[in-house]
């Protein structure tokens, strides 16, 4: 075991898996000799070359529509894009094409591509270093959208991302890449998706929080905590599948539920928790649901710790749903 | 600057003999009834939606040249990414005609389980990837494709057509950049028909043609005749020669017109002069080709004759038989999105399976209208 | 007065809008000469010229950033994207650049465009002609979103959206271009942008929805009638900005809420509009808020109409919170 | 082929008399000292980054010429859409120094309000546009102002600038394409600096240049040396006359070279040559441009020494005013989202500014590290 931050359990993992199959490549901007513009892919292009590590021209659809192809003549493609920002310029290909290759051919074309990016806010990366658009993906059939929030499961997940049969989005915290530090274990294992995990339980309320904002939920509840409130922190890991039984669970044992993201608060993936549970706990309920979240502008420089939700409001939240 | 147009076909019934390919009269053979085979099916499928047998269809009359020619140049190792104007593509490579009509009926025994518009094909057995409604999106995928065959050290060419219109998308340009870079032996077939539904060339790009587009990308660009399956056959060929060589991809650029409607949604009389349909009539690239075979003695008058029985009466047996089969089954709307299907999947199934017991949806779906 | 179809009133706002500002140019593939593939901008060409209706090549993109900078410019263009299916290309335009351009610019450049886009199913258009992605926009703050569902509402709210210093999706029911048949007034009107419809009071329970859910939310209204409950149909209108006040004054009144929408379930907009009601009205509600949705799959062919929500399942839908 | 090499000013003094462009020894004094101030702008703004005064900075050393040289070529009226490496555009047509440091710090100054990373401008005044970090979209919306103007019948040009590996983003096709088919009047300047972060250009594209690519869509591309601020300025200003004649765009290549690093988080030597860029300091921009005035005697020594000065006084001053100035006021975050504030925005801020009666956010945000 070692002590590993999230970007170098990123990296463990696609060394682990780059050398246990060789049909697995990466490429992506500045990925090759250069390692990278966080680090993420050091080391790669010296051990498996450049027919394994390819630096790409700049252009996000090429990218991912060249991993497609790669996928369907049955290669393990890891293209990475630079930011989640500029992922755009590649919507087309992931959600007309990545998305629907195996149901528009009956199955006949299944093209299993992980998609890594670095997202979201915290590092004063401003309107396009910053944004958490994960809801659009997950609103996609046949992707699926997970994400780690600590270096164990950063490792574990993205070793069954590549292993998986199905297109991966895998989003990378990019505000914890270097700041969350645990122990990992060198030997090979796997995190499985579609299962949240409870990062701290409680029974007086439960936060439903993934990515950088399971730290934030965390402290809040650490916080929370000497006012003796207990609060559960439910990190769910892969967007879709979700791990609805999960959420369930939770809420039915708390009655309480705070769902906390930093994407823009409207039609963030967020509200897919509460409509989830407005439609299937709502019984259980002993307080609205509360939704702590960006607000609904575009992601700001100089005010970015006043845009991203802190402890401070996700406990103002918890003292919502605590004193209904 | 305009490329020399490469012509073996005169449309004066003169041959090139330079560029004549040593073809074995089987093939040659294979590629006039294919032409024919192609053009009857499409006959057909537009009469079937005219009729309101189905929703939809897309016609490649006039371009039957550009489909068979540069399908007869690959081997079928071979990769290709047809656009939705290239029935003849799959035909050449193998795909049974009934295949292609349980697609346009959307049925239980389409390869795409009733899942895509019809003209949207595919076919694995054949190496023929399915077709997408988003204009180039496959030529990124193609190069990716070489890409991978070339890391495998597999020595296949990948071929991907689209049409004029399509140059102008944005992944024409990162495709063919990607294959540029990579040297991935990748031939990019554009079937220049000079419209666009209702977008002539002129207003789609300010360049000279479509070939001279592959300068922007280091690599050769030609320019032939569309309506002459030779000329593409020739092209095609020498394209995939250099890419199995090692060389990199080929723009070849077939110019040619479509004799019908963009689709059968569409009035080519808005935006076309009636006129020029009559004149592209006198270079259709089946009677040219026909022409050849028989002034040759390659093939009789009556051959070519019962070659246009043969795939009427083909192209009806397999549309009959297709009508014949039942649509997919409910639960097959569920399958395919994921390898396995995930918890949320089953339970909308089971939801929709127990709502179906009280009675099931009425189709109260509109013809389409494009 | 005349009898209008949705389409013959898209068709009308666009004439009225540009006879009244000269500043307006509608551009767009196939949207001259052709008049357009489902002919919404017939006529456009010979009356305004080649100057303000622009035939474009085939670039989404193109069309899309052209028509920001006609903006910046001083310009209102109407870019037409002949199916909402086809927007991806655009989309790093539209949310990285039309939705942050007055923001990024501390206000000096607003881009006012108005995209025009037919949407939708129930025209057996498969994967690519029937797609409701109306969520991914509706989640970009910047834009505002609107979608009619009468021929009044669509020449109202079309010129609405013209005059409008934002930038505005307009998303077309493809559906009922020309089934909704109406009577609309040839004189000059605007409907507001943010203010949703009561398309029929009831007491007994809500259905919030938009486009052409609204009628078949109708359709099933008037069968629960038949067993003695009382729909309200709210039709939302506009998507940014909502008008939440009228979600949360019908729920008030009637207590329970049926949420309905054609995009696939998982994370579509009326995810939304259960969190707002679970957040917001939740101690009003005596019934889960049931969601009747597109399934999570790709949008098929063949079985569309079985994917696609209709009165039996909405029915299926109000019985069940009437049953609670 | 690959195009010649435009070249004013020879790297080994000489000058060719025959290109060289009839300016006001005003004009090319300026020329020199607006260069000079981007130079100082720049290392001022590298060191308060490396200080930790500001967070993050994109250098421009060693690229003036082209942006000096394009921003002289144009007039007041011309609109601009700058890459985030061209600050020269801004000090040239009239910007602040300043306006420009309180972007760099985010503060209530800044004319976008805080809201962007630095070196992201903007000013309307001056007819510049607002910068984007996604790369190459600004190319199809250059285009979009110059077809506005020309429907509007004004006769202004409108000069986009990016770099080499924005030729391969697909905006750089669609901008392009759509430029030709309309004879936009647009100036499509390329610093090709030979890399994108670390990508070589022969990673970037096949083809032999940049210019070529003008081909593809039917227009003329020119190659100019781009640290030759004459012939940069002689392109530009041949570009912007056909532009304006209703001639149509240009594509104009700058070859140049960064000197610094892509940006403050950025490392190159992960992946260039140290000698190359010794080698490129030898074709200093400023340097040559200086010593012709100078040899010309249009220039004294010591009028360029004081004009070094000048820079590093203004520039000092600049920063320290700049860096006075307080954080935006948190209601910015909610305005300009819209014209009007809409409801739940509004609702959102009264929540904020009620939460902030219990304290503040704390800024724990990380240094960027790109
Ligand atoms: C991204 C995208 N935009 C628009 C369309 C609608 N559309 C379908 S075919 C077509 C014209 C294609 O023209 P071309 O590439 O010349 O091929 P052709 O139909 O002439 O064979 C258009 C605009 C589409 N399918 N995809
Ligand atoms: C769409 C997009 N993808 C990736 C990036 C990250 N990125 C920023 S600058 C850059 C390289 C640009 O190179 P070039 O166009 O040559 O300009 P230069 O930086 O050399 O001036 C990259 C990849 C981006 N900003 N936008
Ligand atoms: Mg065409
Ligand atoms: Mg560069």
């Amino acid at each position: 075991m070692a002590i590993l931050t999230v970007l170098q359990a990123v990296n463990a993992a696609l060394k682990q898996e780059m050398r246990r199959d060789d049909r697995v490549v990466v490429l992506g901007e500045d990925v090759g000799k250069n390692g990278g513009v966080f680090r993420a892919t050091e080391g790669l292009y010296d051990e498996f070359g450049s027919d394994r590590v390819l630096d790409t021209p700049l252009a996000e659809s090429g990218i991912i529509g060249t991993a497609i192809g790669m996928a369907l003549y049955g290669l393990r493609p890891v293209p990475e894009i630079q930011f989640l920002d500029f992922i755009y310029p590649a919507f087309d290909q992931i959600v007309n094409e990545l998305a629907k290759f195996r149901y528009r051919s009956g199955g006949q074309y299944p093209a299993p591509v992980v998609i890594r990016s670095p997202y979201g806010g915290g590092i004063r990366g401003g309107h396009y270093h910053s944004q958490s658009s994960e809801a659009y993906f997950a609103h996609t059939p046949g992707l699926k959208v997970v994400i780690p929030s600590t270096p164990y499961d950063a490792k574990g997940l993205l070793a069954s991302a590549i292993r998986d049969e199905d297109p991966v989005l895998f989003l990378e915290p990019k505000r914890i890449y270097r700041t969350v530090k645990a122990e990992v274990p060198d030997t090979e294992y796997t995190v499985p998706i579609g299962v949240a995990r409870i990062a701290r339980e409680g029974r007086s309320c439960s936060i439903f929080c993934y990515g950088a904002m399971v730290h934030v939920a965390l402290e809040a509840a650490e916080k929370a905590k000497e006012k003796g409130t207990e609060v559960e922190v439910v990190d769910l890991r892969s967007l879709v599948p979700l791990d609805e039984e999960a959420v369930l669970a939770s809420v039915r044992k708390t009655g309480r539920a705070v769902v906390l993201y930093e994407a823009p608060r409207t039609g963030g993936f967020g509200a897919e928790i509460s409509a989830l549970i407005a439609e299937r706990a709502l019984e259980y309920l002993e307080a609205p649901i509360v939704r702590v979240a960006g607000f609904d502008t575009p992601f700001p420089y100089t005010l970015e710790h006043v845009y991203m939700p802190d402890a401070r409001r996700v406990l103002a939240a918890v003292d919502r749903v605590m004193n209904f | 600057m305009t490329e020399a147009l490469l012509q073996v076909l005169g449309t004066d019934q003169t041959v090139d003999g330079a560029h004549e390919p040593a073809l074995a009269v089987d093939t040659l053979v294979r590629m006039l009834k294919t032409m024919i085979l192609v053009r009857c099916f499409d006959e057909r499928a537009l009469n079937l939606q005219r009729s309101g047998r189905i929703g939809f269809h897309v016609p490649s009359s006039g371009q039957e040249a550009c489909q068979v020619g540069a399908a007869a140049a690959l081997t079928p190792r071979d990769w290709v990414f047809p656009s939705y104007r290239e029935p003849g593509l799959f035909l050449w490579r193998g795909s049974a005609l009934e295949a292609l009509y349980n697609n346009l009926y959307g049925n239980s025994g389409d390869l795409a389980k009733g899942r895509q518009m019809p003209v949207h094909y595919t076919d694995r057995a054949h190496n023929v990837v399915s077709i997408s409604s988003p204009i180039a999106t496959q030529l990124p995928q193609a190069v990716g494709v070489a890409m991978a065959a070339r890391i495998r050290k597999d020595p296949i060419v990948v071929l991907t057509g689209f049409g004029d219109g399509s140059t102008s998308a944005s992944d024409f340009h990162v495709g063919a950049n990607f294959a540029g870079v990579y040297r991935a032996p990748v031939v990019f077939l554009c079937a220049n028909n000079q419209w666009a539904i209702s977008v002539p060339f002129e207003r789609q790009t300010a360049s000279a043609s479509v070939a001279i587009k592959a300068q922007a990308y280091g690599f050769p660009g030609v320019r032939v005749d569309g309506n002459d399956v030779l000329a593409v056959y020739q092209a095609v060929r020498d394209a995939a020669e250099r890419a199995r060589r090692g060389d990199g991809p080929t723009l070849v650029e077939a110019f040619t017109f479509r004799m019908g409607p963009h689709s059968s949604s569409d009035d080519p009389k808005r935006y076309r002069p009636e006129a020029l349909c009559e004149e592209w009539k006198k270079r259709d690239p089946i009677e040219r080709f026909g022409r050849y075979l028989t002034k040759k003695g390659l093939l009789s008058e009556a051959e070519v004759s019962s070659a246009w029985e043969a795939g009427r009466q083909a192209t009806a047996d397999a549309a009959r038989a297709a009508e014949r089969l039942p649509p997919p089954p409910v639960e097959s709307l569920f399958e395919d999105v994921y390898a396995e299907m995930p918890p949320h999947l089953r339970r909308q199934l089971d939801e929709l399976l127990e709502e179906r017991k009280a009675g099931e949806s009425v189709n109260t779906s509109q013809a389409f209208p494009l």
